[in-house]
């Protein structure tokens, strides 16, 4: 275990944080699945927390003049390079400590919140640039797989079959055609010593992996799944049903990877067709038989192989439960 | 074309159009969006405070006896927390009724 | 003001040459610039770099295209290159050849203004150890213009090339002793 | 004072920087930049300046990179050329829009295509609406004392300040230089203290979306922050004159006295304008140049002071603004002729395009060409000068 966790108990519904990044009146949509697990995680941080936040959603939705649904210090710049704003932020809080010049005990937590949009398509290269620089910082992809603020069009999170405005359900044409890309293969790629992946569904272990992810020295990675009722066509109560059933029917699953090992947070062994998961929202209701299928076999098939990376480069497992 | 459209004058503002104030759009009320209001039977309410921590618009707030109450001036009327309540303690009521 | 082109090869340090030339003359209290060629230096390849020398403050940014002085660091060049375009008839052309005055003058397009030369090659590699040339033939600029100090050119040359400077400055010394003016 | 001393001008930049005490450095290589950050990297590594130096991965992230230091009240500094700036275009607004302090040295190269890696000034005009402020220097000595200046006057006006480095003609050039005294230097330069920065202890939101109802006033702000600016810039280079004897000028004359017919040039160029006048005045002809030091905000009243009685003017661009009525320093002296009752001929010419030489005897021609002018208007509102036909 990495020594900065040892004395990390973990969060339970009941020794929950009074403390919220987010203020109220913030102007999300009705059931909005992104804006939650940015409170969750701005709750784990609490306030000795510099945020930075891409151009999009989050971003619109928490800063129309005069008013900032931020509690902590905050930054806007633009779209692509969140990830190298919060690079600069971290080298200015390092170079300004040693000088002396910013007298703070507690460390300081850096920490970008950024859309899919702004993670997988155009800021890829900035945030790989930060990741290998070994930034102390915490990138958050709030993932509602399509740009969702310009109106629904597709990315390369955007998964097989969807239909965006961009990926268009058209009578030659049903939808996205490509796969998701796998960011976090490409981010575990640049061996940085935490990244995992989270869901609101599962509000406490989220608010644990911020929580670890800020703790650990070095540059710290989660790939969060953000519903989107308005852009995938599902009803805002069902926000979070819908984000715990991509976990129960595999498509989205819970894991670690910490150090290079690969921890599985909730197997699932029991998997429920991914159908269930599909017909829920909107965006699929074109998919064909055929089209499910082939959904079907490939989440097998990502589910295999993290088994597998999880059986080769894993500890043994240590399951977590949320209340 | 209307004059004078501005908000606040160009001298009021903070250099580079900083808000200086945090978290103030807790001033702004995003109650009026709400065709639904969550109705809270404390009957069968086990204060387990999944409506608290799942609401993404920071709504809920625990009152002296435990119970988590909805703040209606920011309630947004989504019925997460009625969805997710594990005891179905939470049902969505039309707003005019 | 004094104006000197250095020809080399990429890598034999023509442009460093430059540099010690101006350093060297500003330590002394004079005015100088050095510049290369601008661009990309490719290793091998004929390059230019170029030095002014005053006693008043410079104020130009142009080539030089008629200079007082050219210094030619390698022996193969002026076969290749014209190293004595634009060369004042009253100018000086410093040379790094074991040729005799006569085929020089032929080789340089029957130049008839003064010609300084030294056999630099053998001198850097009996001294150095390797054919680069270009802190040789600054004993060889030393000897034939007068225009910065020994003494100048020994502190910019220590200061530029720390424990490797004390062979660059014998083998200066030495050209200085055999270089030829004609 | 410390002794005069004999630098490439990169490297004296970087040193320059290094005497300000920056806090963080963020560049990408480009040429002909290179030298500058090349130099503070050794500097940062051998311990002899304490800061952080981010190697990002573009221009655009070297930016970025500033603006988050920036904003977290760390001193800054970044370097870059041509497709570098571009790459870097959209942060550049955000720079200023932000009041950031942030300061670069723009080592001024033409813009790609052609792709070429000589000097013009074709890079630093296509962020001339941006909100920096802009100096440009004409030799080793201005472009150090311009550093010192930079820094001074973007953390009181809150603005970033580019200084402007001919590439290789004046970047690349061993000429003596004088550093200031550090103890001088460090009286010049207070500390930077900024009253708003990203501060756990004191949160506030940077960035927030300007609605319709807001943008036109704070950008009417960011404009006024701009042009009050100019009072601090001759400030800064009053204090300057006072700690160094070396005097500063938003405008820059040379013979203009009495002079009948002038060049107008910004950067490292100025010299061969002014050899040719040396050239010119020996044989009785009343020419000068008038330089532009300051090019944002734009000193419309010195330059207006600066022309004097002339009868004609040569404006001498660096860079095409394809379509326009002419070169952008053309119509900037055009306009602010406007605003005056003078009305010298004004002859535009865009010379010097990607370290094409504009040497003394072509400026000598140029002043010709301007004589030329007091009897027959020019016929084109600007022309290229020296193109092979």
């Amino acid at each position: 275990m990495r020594p900065e966790l040892k004395n990390f108990k973990g969060f339970t519904l009941k020794n929950l944080p009074e403390y919220e990044g987010f203020a109220q009146g913030h102007r999300a949509c009705q059931g909005c699945g992104t804006v939650l697990p940015l409170r969750l995680a701005l709750k784990a941080l609490g306030p000795n927390t510099i945020a930075v936040t891409a151009t999009g959603c989050m971003e619109i939705v928490s800063s129309p003049f005069p008013y900032t649904s931020w509690n902590v210090p905050w930054i806007h710049v633009a779209f692509e390079n969140s990830a190298t704003v919060a690079s600069g932020i971290e080298a200015a809080i390092k170079a300004l400590k040693r000088k002396g010049k910013l007298k703070s005990k507690e460390k300081i937590n850096v920490v970008v919140f950024a859309g899919d949009g702004a993670t997988f398509d155009i800021g890829l290269q900035w945030l790989s640039g930060a990741l290998e620089r070994g930034h102390d910082f915490i990138y958050i992809c709030l993932d509602n797989e399509a740009y969702m603020n310009t109106g629904v069009q597709r990315s390369g999170a955007t998964p097989f079959g969807a239909h965006t405005t961009t990926s268009p359900a058209g009578k030659v044409v049903k939808g996205q055609t490509t796969w998701k890309k796998n960011l976090m293969g490409i981010v575990v790629a640049h061996n940085i010593p935490y990244a995992a992946t989270a869901n609101p569904a599962f509000p406490i272990d989220l608010m644990n992996k911020v929580k670890k992810a800020a703790l650990i020295n070095g540059p710290a990675f989660i790939h969060v799944y953000a519903t989107c009722p308005t852009g995938w066509g599902t009803k805002s109560e069902d926000s979070l049903l819908v984000a715990k059933l991509a976990v129960e029917t595999r498509v989205f699953p819970l894991y670690e990877v910490i150090d290079g090992k690969y921890i599985i947070n909730r197997k699932v062994d029991k998997p429920k067709p991914v159908e269930e998961y599909l017909k829920l929202q909107r965006r699929f209701r074109h998919l064909t038989p055929e089209q499910i299928a082939y959904i079907q076999e490939r989440v097998n098939q990502e589910y295999e192989k993290l088994l597998k990376l999880a059986e080769c480069f894993g500890e043994p497992q240590t399951e977590q439960k949320e209340e | 074309m209307p004059k004078d459209q501005g908000l606040m004058g160009w001298k009021e503002l903070a250099p580079g159009m900083y808000i200086l104030e945090p978290g103030n759009s807790k001033k702004f009320k995003t109650g009026d969006w709400r065709a639904f209001r969550p109705v809270l039977d404390k009957e069968k309410c086990i204060k387990c405070g999944m409506c608290y921590i799942l609401c993404p618009d920071i709504c809920y707030q625990q009152d002296q006896d435990g119970f988590f109450i909805c703040n209606l001036f920011y309630c947004k009327g989504c019925g997460i927390c009625a969805a997710n309540c594990p005891k179905k303690a939470i049902t969505m009521v039309l707003e005019e009724e | 003001m004094v104006e000197i082109r250095l020809h080399g090869r990429g890598g034999q340090g023509a442009v460093t040459s430059a540099e010690l030339i101006a350093v060297a003359a500003i330590s002394q209290g004079d005015y100088a610039q050095a510049f290369p060629s601008f661009g990309p230096e490719r290793r091998g390849a004929p390059v230019q770099a170029f030095a002014r020398i005053d006693k008043n403050p410079i104020r130009s940014r142009e080539k030089i295209y008629e200079p007082d002085v050219i210094l030619v660091l390698d022996p193969t060049l002026p076969k290749i290159v014209n190293v004595t375009q634009g060369l004042k008839p009253s100018g000086i052309a410093i040379l790094n050849s074991h040729l005799p005055e006569p085929e020089l003058r032929k080789l340089l397009h029957n130049f008839q203004g003064k010609i300084a030369v030294v056999d630099a090659t053998k001198i850097a590699i009996e001294e150095l150890g390797l054919p680069i040339t270009n802190t040789t033939m600054l004993g060889a600029f030393l000897k034939a213009t007068g225009l910065v100090s020994l003494d100048a050119i020994e502190q910019a040359i220590t200061a530029r090339f720390g424990r490797l400077a004390e062979k660059n400055i014998k083998a200066l010394k030495r050209a200085i002793d055999e270089t030829k003016i004609y | 004072m410390t002794k005069k001393v004999a630098k490439e001008v990169s490297v004296a930049v970087a040193e320059a920087v290094a005497q300000c005490n920056v806090d963080v450095i963020s560049a990408y290589p480009i040429t002909p930049q290179t030298h500058i950050v090349e130099h503070l990297a050794e500097l940062v590594n051998n311990g002899e300046l304490d800061a952080e130096y981010i190697p990002v991965e573009s221009e655009h992230a070297a930016m970025s990179a500033c603006i988050g230091a920036a904003a977290t009240g760390a001193r800054t500094f970044t370097s870059t050329s041509a497709q570098g700036l571009l790459l870097m275009y959209e942060n550049l607004f955000i720079a200023s829009g932000l009041r950031l302090p942030i300061v670069m040295a723009l080592v001024n190269r033409s813009v790609s295509a052609p792709i070429s890696i000589w000097n013009d000034h074709s890079d630093v005009m296509s962020m001339r609406d941006a909100g920096w402020i802009h100096f440009f220097a004409e030799n080793g000595q201005e472009a150090v004392d311009l550093i010192y200046h930079a820094y001074k006057v973007a953390e009181k006006a809150l603005l970033p300040v580019a200084v402007n480095i001919d590439g290789f003609i004046l970047s690349h050039v061993v000429e003596p230089v004088t550093f200031l005294d550090q103890n001088l230097l460090d009286k010049y330069l207070p500390p930077l203290k900024m009253k708003y920065k990203l501060d756990p202890k004191n949160p506030i939101t940077i960035g927030a979306i300007g609605v319709p109802e807001i943008y036109t006033e704070a950008k009417k702000a960011q404009d006024e922050a701009l042009k009050a600016s100019y009072k601090i810039i001759l400030q800064a280079w009053k204090d300057f004159e006072k700690l160094t004897g070396r005097r500063y000028l938003p405008v820059e004359t040379y013979q203009m006295e009495d002079a009948e017919v002038a060049i107008v040039i910004m950067g490292s160029l100025a010299e061969n304008a002014m050899n040719a006048v040396d050239i010119l005045r020996a044989k009785g002809k009343k020419v000068g140049v008038v330089r532009i030091r300051l090019w944002r905000p734009f000193p419309t009243k010195d330059f207006l002071k600066a022309i004097g009685k002339v009868k004609a003017l040569c404006v001498v661009d660096r860079a095409v603004s394809h379509g326009a009525t002419g070169g952008p320093v053309g119509i900037e002296v055009r306009s602010a002729l406007y605003q005056s009752n003078k009305r010298p001929r004004v002859l535009n010419l865009i010379a010097g395009l990607s370290g094409r030489d504009v040497t003394k005897e072509d400026f000598v021609e140029i002043f010709e060409k301007t004589f030329e002018t007091l009897s027959k208007k020019p016929t084109t509102p600007y022309e290229i000068y020296g193109v092979k036909e």
